[in-house]
């Protein structure tokens, strides 16, 4: 028997950029293994960490994303020798860019999962959704995609009235 | 306009149960841009790949998604069948509704939404997905060996007889390196001679081995498969050509004094010499340093007594160019110099043992040359002070090695062992002596080597002290050796004719400076770095660079020789195709908009990246721009996040393909 | 009672400048010299490219010389000669573009000659170029220099820099917003990143915006939305903080040209900030091989990662 | 018509055009810098500084939708924005600089092609002018023919008098009814003083003779010396009152998405930046020359008018210092 699947209000977009040598085989394993997991992620697979460039992370909150994951291999598992090194610092910064600029970083997990690591990827997974669900929906992007540039201000009654009708 | 196919697999029930299919099938029909989906009990069974190829006939269709299990899984499988129906392979793609979805959610609804996003992330994927054609490098079938040791001897003997040409460099005048040095080798006593001589042999009589020795390299350019080296021949002062190798200058040389480095400079040389009598090849060289010709002008009697007219003081360094496909870098180690601190290292010093300054405190190499019949005593173990026969020898162990506050933390895997060879050796040699050896473990894995200490021990009468030595001081013609016995608790005095310190393997000086003329990368030891601690241990993360031997890490002679000759095995398959295929899943750059800023080519782990001149027909330059050499680039794709105006795209995974599946959710 | 700073030296500087560059443009050392010129409005000062020694008299150096003249070396400017070498009035924040240029390969050394003045500061903003130094008018970037004598020239005069100890700007407003719930940070850069009408005066003037064709004026894919929109906006300046971070040394152009008041420069000081603490990296000072994100160790903090 | 209205009925007047629903702009403090922006009370207007941008944008945003689409199976649905829906608006405080910029805008959004989103806001906008009383070494109206009391472009026009209060002058039924719609604000003109006038320091350019010598040199040394420092940003045409070009892109995704026009600039490299690859004006002082070309040239060739009005905002905002005025005081002294 399973148990009792809660219905929750809010089903949060999780994103989840990996790595294929060492994430993507985690998730794997997690599914031959046929643990659960919630469903909200989608997982977007690359050669390496080093290939994920952060724009890719602020393009998947201003796309919807309520919370993003970034996984590769362990340091010194590195399919490419050094590609999750220089990943890892280039997020180091980006993830301080995007604090300042007021982005809730618990948003925004980093984590290192290996091929043999099926249950750490469940756990990872499912710790950031729920996180995330907690948290409610990441506004922020979403509100200023929204948002019109007229005449410099977009807040006046008659442009929500616009926007509504839009 | 594309025409594209999905199939969603049942994977019998594996997706089924869990995925409403046939839902996923028609939702996923309604994207813009699929022509056709349908769904199937097995994709990857033949029936399925026969419906795919058919379809792909029928609806005349442009790119495939297989909506199934990890790509990890059956990726090459639906590819090869895409290919045999005449589309390229890389127009297919697969999403994983099976690892990532049926197999870990439970209810139906929720399982079948996110297959159904799933597969419409890589239906707007593949709409960016664009022909990759197959990539193709030639390959020059002829390999350089760096390193004249027993690895670099190993590697170029198994390559040669391949019948492949290889190149032989060692930057001595003889080959052998420090297997050619040792007296018996363990755990079988057999002399070391005896079995590297007819190896050193083979190499100068092999038709296909060029041997250069006193040479050294001095620049590597190309890439897999074509490499040009270029080889720096030091003057030699001997013409190899007309030499002869009768012996009859060395005889005559008046400077014969000079300290041999090959018997660790207790044996004495001339100042024209072949480091040890079974050299190979047996030229000698004049070491300008020493000679009186060279340090005054006068002299010249080599040249007087030479019949053949070989001896040339006017003799120059010569490049020479060589075009080679494969590279073994086999250039050995060296030992701990604990006498003096190296320049430029942070390796501290072992002052306190004494080294340098108490002549018979000696290190291991220095014993093999006492014990070895053709060394400078003729394998009488005597006191380099006074020569007398030392009654009592302390050895001590771990100099260097496993001493992190000292700055070296590895272990150097062989000291163990030829300390229990050289308390055996020595025991041969002195009967009435007693040797005791100050340990911190003794570590014995190998096929017959725990026997072999435990034989030091139990036959040989060495005596073991756990426990390292805190002092060490001249007292009289005696070395006092005070340490103490950690397993009884007490402290030992030794009053000690002879100390021999096991001393670290380091990697050879000047590891470094050819590590970036390979451009190949190393740790901070300077040992250098294979491209899988577990996987590629014997491959280079820089394509078509092979390792062998203790470069790489401390090795003893078994294991050398099988990582040289497995090295020669990666060069024998890089050699056995004229071209060399390659997944076409490298990154590009795109010229107009590179502005040169070589940030690509920091990050680029494997040297894939050079710098190429862009230039107008009337040959002005233009502009300098990046360059990926295809042959070289793994596709990790590090460069392209790195590049701020992404002027360098890794095919097949092109912003273009990640951003339609990020815009897709 | 504001404090005004002491600009007295500037005249001899703007001499030993007119007769240094009348020295080389002479002598045939350079083939022409970038510096300050004086302009129309009172107290106004621009950028010019002189390549005649008599023209060497145009030259000045007061505190509305504010630009960072490096930005015409960049290939990003095309419109500057390459031919020989080639002279250039710098400040000390100046150079530190030079340097970092070096480091990216844009620049070669040897086809440099670098004028550097010994600067106590400039003006904030040249929108009213005659106004006096002080204070309340010096650049914010100015407050908190470190290189006022700029070193490595090969011609510096010898007046030395005042460099009054002046409350730090930057600092105390990253501090600021940093002790700022991310809510009410975001509301802030939001009201800030809203006014941007993407003139890209921020980019056209920063010496490491030297890509020939900016990742955000390309449309396959469209990485930020090229719309003077909050979303494109905040995008566009998220991206640009995150390029420049590790190579930005604070000159501050950025801000100095927004017409619309945006304090770019906190974000990249920021980044340097950010850099400094977890990578022990500064910008600016030596002709690096590999800059912060272009190059790793195995001890990187990774205290972030799960 | 010519009225008089005290600053408390003046800030009364804003309150309640706001509170009956007109949309009132007006210059205003926006995060640190004044723009001409809507208003939520009358206290919120800033009426002593020249906004940092020009009044052009309530006619001509700086970006907006024109159009969005969306797809859903094989189906594209394609939604216009209707200008019906735009808003009543008063746009007071507008400097006459400003001002005398929306009938040239006028002309280029109406002569060929009518541009309904432009046309439809300036029917329904009353622009009501302000009277200059400072001004600073970049301003040049005077230069290009126009004054600080310049009330082309106004329907009202405002002079401050000693003692406060404005004196208002009508110049259209627009104005008239503004008047007549709070008539009881309005008294009649008192015999008070006007402010003194902004003086700016420029004198007037021969723009008979500048256009002479455009005509024939369109090739030129002198636009290297002009512009080889032109950073090529677009601060220029961005704040200025009369550059009117734009730029239409689709933004989203494949999907789902909105049409959007938004201003562009002649100083960017990739204004002319052909899909060949080719780019016509493939350096900065092409470009630079273009911008004034299209002033005191090309604009005057189709419309008759200066495509300039004096405002100086881009001499204040260049980067690099480049002065429009010098350089057209420069041209006017050449040789024709």
């Amino acid at each position: 028997m399973h148990p009792e699947k809660t219905s929750h209000t809010f089903e949060p977009k999780v994103i989840a950029f990996v790595c294929t040598w060492c994430t993507y085989a985690g998730a794997d394993l997690a599914g031959t293994s046929r643990m659960q997991y919630p469903s909200n992620v989608r997982v977007l697979k690359f050669p390496c960490t080093g290939r994920i460039d952060p724009v890719f992370i602020l393009k998947a909150f201003q796309q919807g994303a309520d919370g993003v994951l970034v996984s590769g291999c362990h340091p010194g598992d590195c399919h490419y020798i050094a590609g999750n090194f220089h990943a890892r610092r280039r997020f180091a910064v980006f993830r301080k860019l995007l604090e300042f600029v007021g982005v809730d970083l618990n948003r925004l997990q980093f984590s290192w999962v290996s091929a043999a690591e099926g249950g750490k990827w469940v756990e990872v997974v499912t710790d950031l959704t729920e996180r995330v669900r907690a948290m409610g929906p990441m506004t922020e992007f979403k509100e200023l995609a929204l948002e019109e540039q007229w005449s410099g201000v977009i807040d006046t009654p008659e442009l929500k009235e616009a926007f509504s009708q839009i | 306009m594309s025409r594209i196919g999905v199939f969603i697999c049942h994977c019998g029930e594996n997706i089924s149960r869990t995925v409403d299919v046939e839902r996923v099938a028609r939702e996923v029909g309604l994207l813009p841009g699929v022509s056709f989906s349908t769904d199937y009990k097995y994709m990857c069974s033949d029936p399925g790949q026969n419906l795919l190829k058919n379809a792909i006939q029928e609806q005349k269709l442009t790119h495939i998604v297989v909506a199934a299990c990890s790509p990890r899984m059956h990726e090459k499988t639906f590819r090869k069948a895409v290919e045999a129906a005449g589309l390229n392979p890389f127009l297919c793609e697969m999403a994983n509704i099976r690892e990532h979805c049926s197999w870990v959610h439970e209810n139906k609804e929720e399982a079948t939404v996110k297959a159904v996003e799933i597969v419409g992330m890589m239906v707007e994927r593949i709409k960016k997905n664009r022909i990759l054609p197959g990539i193709t490098v030639p390959v020059t079938k002829r390999s350089l060996v760096i390193g004249g040791g027993i690895a670099g001897i190993q590697a170029a003997l198994d390559i040669a007889d391949c019948g492949h040409e290889v190149i032989l460099v060692e930057r001595e005048p003889s080959i052998g390196g420090h297997m050619a040095q040792l007296s018996e080798t363990f755990p079988t006593l057999d002399c070391s001679q005896c079995i590297m001589t007819p190896k050193m042999v083979d190499v100068a009589n092999h038709p296909k081995i060029t041997l250069h020795t006193f040479s050294e390299v001095e620049l590597v350019e190309g890439y897999i498969g074509n490499f040009q080296v270029t080889i720096k021949k030091k003057a030699r002062s001997v013409d190899e050509d007309k030499c002869t190798g009768c012996g009859v200058c060395m005889t005559k040389c008046p400077q014969k004094k000079i300290p041999n480095k090959f018997d660790q400079n207790i044996g004495l040389r001339t100042a024209i010499y072949v480091p040890f009598p079974q050299a190979v090849p047996n030229t000698p060289v004049i070491d300008r340093a020493n000679c009186t010709w060279f340090k005054t002008g006068k002299c010249g009697v080599c040249q007087k007594v030479c019949g053949p007219g070989a001896v040339d003081f006017e003799q120059e360094d010569r490049l020479i160019v060589e075009a080679v496909g494969a590279i073994v870098v086999a250039t050995g180690f060296d030992l701990y110099t604990i006498d003096e601190k190296p320049k430029g290292s942070a390796i501290k010093g072992y002052g306190e043992f004494g080294h340098g300054k108490i002549p018979d405190v000696i290190d291991g190499m220095t014993f093999e040359r006492l014990a070895s019949a053709s060394g400078p005593t003729g394998g009488k173990i005597l006191r380099p002070s006074d020569g007398k026969e030392p009654k009592q020898i302390v050895f001590i162990q771990c100099i260097g090695s496993r001493a992190r506050e000292k700055g070296i933390s590895y272990c150097s895997k062989v000291c163990c062992m030829y300390t229990a060879k050289h308390t055996m050796l020595y025991h041969h040699k002195v009967h009435d002596g007693q040797a005791y050896v100050f340990f911190m473990d003794a570590r014995t894995p190998g096929k017959s080597y725990d026997e072999f200490w435990r034989r030091s021990i139990e036959e040989e009468e060495a005596v073991y002290i756990r426990g390292m030595v805190s002092r060490l001081y001249q007292k009289g013609d005696k070395i006092v050796v005070m340490g103490s016995d950690i397993a009884v608790g007490v402290q030992v005095e030794i009053e000690a004719d002879m100390v021999v310190l096991a001393t670290a393997i380091q990697p050879q000086k000047g590891a470094d400076t050819l590590a970036q003329k390979l451009g190949i990368s190393y740790d901070k030891y300077h040992f250098y770095s294979e491209a899988h601690a577990k996987l590629r241990p014997v491959e280079c993360a820089t394509a078509g660079i092979y390792l062998a031997g203790a470069c790489q890490g401390p090795k003893d002679i078994p294991e050398t020789v099988s990582q040289a000759s497995a090295a020669a095995a990666k060069v024998m398959t890089l050699f056995s195709k004229d071209q060399l295929e390659r997944e076409p899943i490298v990154a590009r750059v795109r010229e107009a908009g590179c502005v040169g800023c070589f940030a690509c080519k920091k990050v680029c782990a494997y040297g894939a990246i050079e710098e190429k001149e862009i230039r107008d027909r009337q040959g002005n330059l233009i502009k300098t721009v990046a360059y990926v050499n295809p042959g070289v680039c793994a596709g990790c794709g590090t460069c392209q996040a790195t590049c701020p105006s992404k002027c360098v795209e890794l095919d097949g995974y092109t912003d273009e393909q990640i951003v339609a599946m990020i815009e897709a959710l | 009672m504001t404090q005004s700073i002491d600009t007295s030296s500037y005249s001899a500087i703007t001499e030993a400048i007119q007769a240094e560059a009348q020295r080389v443009l002479g002598d045939g050392t350079v083939t022409a010299v970038i510096g300050y010129a004086a302009a129309r409005r009172k107290g106004s000062a621009q950028p010019i490219v002189i390549s005649q020694a008599d023209d060497a008299a145009r030259l000045i150096f007061t505190p509305a010389c504010v630009n960072n003249l490096a930005v015409y070396l960049t290939k990003a400017k095309k419109e500057i000669p390459r031919n020989g070498r080639i002279g250039i009035v710098v400040k000390g924040c100046d150079l530190k573009a030079l340097v970092g240029l070096m480091g990216e390969s844009q620049l070669k050394r040897e086809n440099l000659y670098l004028i550097g003045i010994p600067c106590s500061g400039v003006l904030a903003s040249t929108i009213q170029p005659d106004t006096e130094l002080t204070a309340d008018t010096l650049a914010s970037k100015c407050r908190e220099c470190d290189a006022h004598q700029p070193t490595g020239c090969d011609f510096v005069p010898p007046q030395l820099p005042v460099a009054p100890e002046l409350e730090k700007k930057y600092q105390a407003e990253i501090s600021r917003l940093e002790a700022l719930t991310p809510a009410e940070r975001w509301a802030y850069w939001k009201e800030q990143f809203a006014k941007c009408i993407k003139c890209y005066a921020c980019r056209q003037v920063c010496p490491f915006c030297f890509c020939e064709q900016c990742l955000c004026d390309r449309n396959k894919p469209q990485m930020v939305e090229t719309t003077p929109r909050p979303a494109g906006n905040t995008a566009w300046h998220i991206v640009r903080a995150m390029h420049l971070a590790g190579r930005c040394a604070g000159c501050a152009e950025c801000e100095r040209v927004c017409p619309m008041d945006i304090p770019l420069n906190l974000l990249n000081r920021k980044m340097a900030k950010e850099l400094k603490e977890l990578f022990d990296y500064e910008a600016g000072f030596e002709v690096n091989d590999k800059g912060p994100l272009t190059m790793f160790t195995e001890k990187d903090d990774q205290s972030f990662i799960k | 018509m010519q009225k008089y209205i005290s600053q408390q009925n003046f800030t009364a007047l804003l309150d309640a055009l706001i509170k009956q629903g007109t949309r009132v702009v007006a210059p205003k403090l926006n995060a640190g810098t004044v723009l001409y922006e809507p208003l939520a009370a009358a206290g919120e207007m800033v009426a002593d500084q020249l906004p940092r941008r020009s009044g052009k944008e309530a006619f001509f945003p700086l970006c907006e939708e024109i159009m969005s689409y969306e797809k859903t199976g094989q189906q594209v649905a394609l939604t216009d924005i209707d200008p019906a829906r735009f808003p009543e608006t008063v746009l007071i405080g507008v400097r006459p600089c400003d001002a005398a910029a929306i009938p040239v805008l006028d002309a280029v959004f109406s002569w060929d092609y009518k541009d309904e989103f432009f046309l439809e806001r300036r029917r329904k906008t009353t622009v009501v002018g302000l009277a200059c009383t400072t001004a600073d070494d970049a301003c040049f109206c005077t230069a290009v023919g126009i004054s600080p009391a310049e009330t082309r472009g106004s329907d009202l026009f405002l002079s401050p008098l000693v003692g406060g209060g404005y004196r208002c002058e009508s110049y259209s039924d627009k104005g008239e009814a503004l008047i007549n719609s709070h008539s009881a604000l309005f008294a009649e003109p008192s015999g008070a003083e006007a402010l003194p006038l902004a003086e700016p320091q420029t004198e007037k350019f021969d723009l008979k003779k500048v256009k002479a010598w455009l005509d024939e040199h369109f090739e030129d040394p002198a636009w290297d010396s002009i512009a080889t420092r032109c950073v090529g940003c677009g601060a220029c045409a961005f704040v200025c009152p009369a550059c009117h070009c734009f730029d239409i892109v689709d933004e989203g995704t494949e999907k789902k998405g909105k049409r959007r026009k938004s201003w562009d600039a002649c100083g960017f490299w990739k204004f002319t930046h052909h899909a060949s690859g080719h780019n016509p004006r493939d350096q900065q002082p092409k470009r630079y020359r273009n911008r004034i070309m299209h002033k005191f040239k090309y604009y005057d060739d189709k419309f008759g008018q200066t495509l300039c009005t004096g405002c100086g905002r881009c001499i204040r905002l260049c980067p690099v210092g480049i002065d429009i005025a010098a350089i057209v005081e420069e041209i006017s002294k050449k040789e024709v």
